[in-house]
């Protein structure tokens, strides 16, 4: 597997960055997070429409672009980098899911901005993989989905959700519109404030099966490593902008940078971030080729990757000092981002025993 | 235990515990590191009741204006006063930084004129030495002082500055000699805060909320006598008072560690994160710290400890920073998947979230790891000053 | 509980130092470490005969010096410091158990260098606390025991040592003479070569109960602080050799000291090991004073210390470069001391597994 | 994997099937970093057996001299080596720095006579760089060399030699201009072994075995040709010649790194170790960083690798000496109590136990962590360079 950019991917990744570096800058990032939706609709609506990127791996003929989970993993890094407030992980995990699964039939009006969310954990429910709660029960022609959801990113804005419920004792993924009658969301609060979340409340909920527990945990893989991706986004740019402020600051009469403890940990925090670049980027071309590897790579990339950026964080702040203690800086975004990325989506802890047979353990 | 400190325990116990079921009750666990903008007013007029009972200054070397307790009572008043989980102090810049350097460097004049004020919890303090160029620089002053007559006349900016907002003066470390580099020239001035000349600006910090400042001096106005130590000579001032900070009150500041280490504990006992072995593990690696740090703070305040541990403010900074820095890393992995979502708007931290994110500030602040590292290397280990 | 050293402490300390700067520098331990018996003899009996060290917490009354576990644990540091082969933790912690359970009278001839050692292991046994495994069974006035121990240190050359035994379904510590019938020791050769250690077999050997539970208890906790004081004396050596060193080697024209990165983990090195010998001076007073303390405090001083060692001979080798990992050097020795250390007497997991309760878990 | 790949897989793992059941079927597992002091004899035998099969020198891109294998044939060659535990090379030196020096650097005439002896497996080298007193700084060249007549006469010490107790020739950064410093001055000569003016010492290593040395030149002779580039231009070459370690046989690398770690599971779970969720989250924590340095590899050997990660030999490099230094720790805490005996006297080691400690050597050898560290800070990140 070659996994260095191709030509295209390259310019794909040239273009996203340099749209976001003007569109998403800083200023546009907390202007967006501080609005109404979370997000900038105009740029929402540039990203979706006009550069159709949360139909990218979609099949030309189901009105996508025809590329792969490899091009959507280079947009995904980017809006990591930029800390893009608005759903565009969890639509293209969604949109992933309905096309492998064949129901690209369901796929919402993506390039009018449609949002998809994916709903996979009760209320209280700490463990991993987690504890499926929703009941899809039949009804004629159709399933009705009782049960509730928590904290399900990007779920209050969602025109369809994507749902891990129990049908006849085994897991089942169904699909549900986000105005079907019996669905409530009310919205929680997230200490990340460039995401948005909601508790999701069904009290027999039209849904459409979309699969069984291939589904599911497919679903849940394709998650896995679309937060691998972001994490990585965010973290190289973390670490970059650490890195020019230990060549633009100085102190004691010479730059940070000349510092050699902090040269060293600077160098050491490339090696982590690079290194899960690797990995992020082999599990997005495993999502794209090779699925059956996608049990093992997608929590081993979620659990690499949040880990690194988690690293990369905590030294950014450190490295930056009080003013990264600030509001006004941005090294407290990138620090609560890793920490929804930490403990979302399964723990380190539980991801390493999700992979102890793989390990042969 | 002795019998004399047994009693003594249990006066201290008796009087928190009356004082802190009336009125003040409300003040328990208030305040603090990260919380330092709660219930200004109140806390306020706690420094006033402290100051009645004669319980502000107890260390101070000078019976004069304090109890002046041996070690070992100041070692029990610490652990109660935390074991009480009273109030946050809002004087203890005036009481643990201020009142010492003038003890030690001031005028007898000095010490009449501000001691009584801080013992008596109606005037507080705080502290102008970071600048925003200077970092972790200390002597990279900018902060200008011009003596004009009878007065010094104050130009510049300090940042970091904990509650300049509700203080009535400032220490400063001005450089009174144009020209001067580094640690010459300098000077330790007293400031009244309420003046033109002085604006505080409060720093929103990763929490939403605030309990820095800028101030901006312009033009502000000093007394000439309100030097201390001489003119010029600030900077053994101000680095006699960095030695000042913690010591006994280690202690205290232990028993709030231990109270934050069970409230975890319990918390992963109630919602299965300790059934996780790895998770419990860390835990206990997390209570194992805190006992060596306690060993550490014995070792470090017994009776020959100038001698033994001349290291012991370094190390102990860089013990306790770290490891209350891992304790909020330690509550949100305890907490699970709802560690992430807060209270309530705007934005209402939880106590988890708001020690993960206020305790990055403790390995920043009061001298940053890297400070204390570099002072432990050339100062204790004999290592060679990098090259500046 | 004052923890800082007194001036007969510190005088104690002084004069050990002296003498085994003199008399164990490291070629008279590495000829110490390939003699027969593995110490270096006319020093074990100056200090066991003339300077009385391994009988010091022993009451004066049955021949000691009536001192303290606190200041045998000064000794113990120095010993550390100097990787002294030979038994004198093992011994000492024999003649601190015996005094506690009052049964000085069996007690060996501490003051012609007689030898003590603990057999607590089972071979093959990896739990913590250690499977008892030895059986002791009444024989009209006396006990006889049965059974094996795996690489007890010193037991080879141990004329008295203490076993760890069940007798009617309760722990129960024994004393056994070395050179009692039915007993067989066969040397077994250890990583850490300033060491020595037997595999015992005990086929009914005659032998005297010294206690219950609490005795098997006691013996274990204080081993493990002995084993703490040691190793902080080693951390201690290691890092002040390793600090010579970054003063003395240049590198790029400059001293390797004044490399910043290197500056900061000898710091962190220093916080470890200081922070580390207040919680082993912490037990050894406890030993002294407050041994009701001791379950808890024992294997968390071993713990501590242990990984203080562990950490700092592992930064000593590579602080040190390619000299560290010659024969001729001493990093090895301090390295392979961490190792013997850190996986005997319980590992790091299992000291905080049994620590767990006291934690409040 | 194509049709042909998979032919050229099953011919080369056809030919180590074969060849390591007769002789050579106790060579499985001999050699290699900490067990070089295995087998010399029956593994130069084996040497001159691959070469023979032209199984030496696959990846050197002149096909006059070998089979110029595409990248992704090498990868599989390496791969197919580490499955079948393949002996360690003695001739890796030779084959993988001084060949692609001479490629790039060489005279055709030095080509031709250099380059059959290392293919054919007949001449062994080893690499005169490090000295005693330069540690991490190559630059710090004291070994001289003095032009005199045809022949170079060579003076000094070099140390950490590999395998120059076998090796027919060095190769030698020598200072040949007098009274030049650091970078100037110096020549990369080619100095055969077999001379009086040459002594090799080994070096006892922690582990009780040899495997580097030191190698006095005491006036040591080599022919004035006998220089690879310019006569004081060595440097240069000495330094292309670091990038070429490793590289494509990294995947080899970690075939055998996958073999130690599955050894350690296999033997956590016999002996209980892996019941502990501790020891068992460690376990899988190895397993899971081994992935990353697959995918590591997979990457900085793309197509387009040199431009998206021309750091990939630093990190590489940082990524498995910490890896591999960690995996010994691990195989000691797998064991448990009885990792502290060793197998036999004198000083019979265990493979746990040899693990342990020769991988100390990793994060020392080939580009210390702190070189590794310092050359990704100033080349890859654009940090100042620390004042010299």
């Amino acid at each position: 597997m070659d996994l260095t950019l191709t030509e295209e991917q390259r310019d794909l990744r040239d273009a996203v960055r340099s749209l976001l570096t003007k569109q998403a800058d800083s200023a546009a990032v907390r202007a967006a997070m501080a609005s109404p939706t979370g997000r900038d609709e105009p740029l929402w609506r540039q990203l979706t429409g006009e550069l159709g990127l949360t139909g990218l791996s979609v099949p030309e003929a189901s009105g996508g672009a025809g590329a792969t989970f490899a091009e959507v993993a280079v947009v995904l890094e980017e809006a990591g980098a930029a800390l893009l407030p608005g759903p565009y992980a969890s639509t293209v995990v969604v949109a992933e899911v309905l096309t492998r699964f064949g129901r690209t039939d369901l796929l919402p009006a993506l390039g009018d901005g449609a949002v998809g969310a994916l709903a996979q954990r009760e209320p209280g429910d700490r463990s991993w993989p987690p504890r499926v709660g929703c009941v899809g029960s039949r009804n004629a022609c159709s399933w009705l989905l009782t049960g509730v959801q928590a904290a399900v990113v990007d779920g209050g804005a969602a025109d369809l959700l994507l749902v891990a419920a129990v049908d006849g004792g085994a897991e089942t993924l169904f699909a549900v519109a986000g105005n079907a009658a019996g669905l409530s969301r009310a919205a929680v609060p997230l200490m990340d404030q460039t995401r948005r979340a909601a508790d999701l409340r069904f009290e027999r909920v039209p849904a459409v099966r979309v699969g069984g527990p291939d589904a599911v945990a497919f679903a849940r893989d394709v998650a896995a490593v679309a937060a691998a991706c972001e994490a990585v986004g965010t973290a190289r740019r973390a670490l970059e902008r650490t890195v020019e402020h230990l060549r633009a600051r100085t102190q004691f009469g010479r730059p940070l940078g000349s510092f050699q403890a902090l040269r060293h940990r600077a160098a050491d925090l490339f090696t982590t971030v690079e290194a899960a670049a690797s990995t992020a980027r082999y599990a997005a071309c495993v999502v794209a080729t090779a699925p059956d590897e996608l049990p093992v790579v997608a929590p081993l990339a979620k659990l690499v990757c949040a880990q690194a950026l988690t690293d990369v964080a905590a030294e950014a702040v450190q490295l930056h000092g009080g003013i990264a203690i600030t509001w006004e800086h941005d090294a407290h975004l990138w620090f609560k981002r890793a920490a929804h990325v930490q403990h979302t989506g399964g723990s380190p802890e539980q991801l390493r025993r999700q992979l102890a047979p793989a390990a042969g353990l | 235990m002795t019998a004399a400190e047994a009693a003594f325990r249990a006066e201290i116990r008796d009087w928190l515990e009356t004082e802190l079921s009336g009125d003040f009750a409300a003040l328990r666990g208030s305040g603090g590191p990260g919380r330092e903008h709660e219930d200004l007013e109140e806390r306020a007029a706690w420094e006033r009741r402290l100051g009645e009972a004669g319980w502000i200054g107890v260390g101070w070397p000078d019976s004069r204006y304090g109890k002046a307790l041996d070690l070992q009572q100041q070692v029990v008043f610490h652990e109660e006063y935390a074991r009480a989980a009273a109030p946050g102090r809002l004087g203890h810049i005036g009481e643990q930084l201020l009142v010492p350097t003038l003890l030690a460097h001031g005028t007898e004049e000095q010490k009449a004129r501000f001691v009584p004020g801080v013992a008596s919890g109606e005037v507080m303090w705080c502290q102008g030495y970071s600048e925003p160029d200077a970092g972790s620089d200390l002597a990279n002053v900018g902060t200008r002082a011009v003596l004009d007559g009878d007065r010094w006349v104050v130009t510049g900016q300090k940042i970091w500055t904990s509650l300049a907002h509700i203080a009535d003066w400032c220490f400063v470390i001005a450089r009174t000699e144009p020209g001067s580099q580094r640690h010459a020239g300098l000077s330790f001035l007293l400031v009244p805060m309420d003046q033109p000349g002085v604006t505080v600006r409060p720093i929103v910090q990763l929490t939403g909320t605030s309990e820095f400042n800028e101030v901006f001096f312009d033009d502000a106005v000093a007394a000439a006598g309100d030097v201390v130590g001489e003119a010029g000579a600030g900077w053994r001032v101000a680095m006699s008072l960095l030695g000042f900070e913690r010591g006994v009150s280690t202690l205290g500041q232990q028993i709030g560690f231990t109270r934050e280490l069970e409230a975890i504990t319990v918390r992963a006992r109630e919602n299965g994160a300790a059934d996780d072995p790895v998770l419990a593990d860390r835990i206990v690696s997390a209570w194992v710290d805190l006992q060596v740090m306690r060993h550490t703070a014995l070792r470090t305040l017994g009776g020959d400890a100038a001698r033994e541990a001349p290291w012991a403010a370094n190390v102990s900074k860089l013990l306790w920073a770290n490891w209350h820095r891992r304790l909020g890393e330690l509550a949100m992995a305890v907490e699970g998947p709802a560690a992430v979502v807060t209270s309530g708007l705007p934005y209402e931290l939880t106590d988890d979230q708001r020690l993960y994110l206020f305790t990055r500030a403790d390995t920043i602040y009061g001298g940053s790891n890297e400070v204390q590292r570099n002072v432990l290397a050339e100062r204790h280990l004999g290592l060679p000053r990098d090259r500046a």
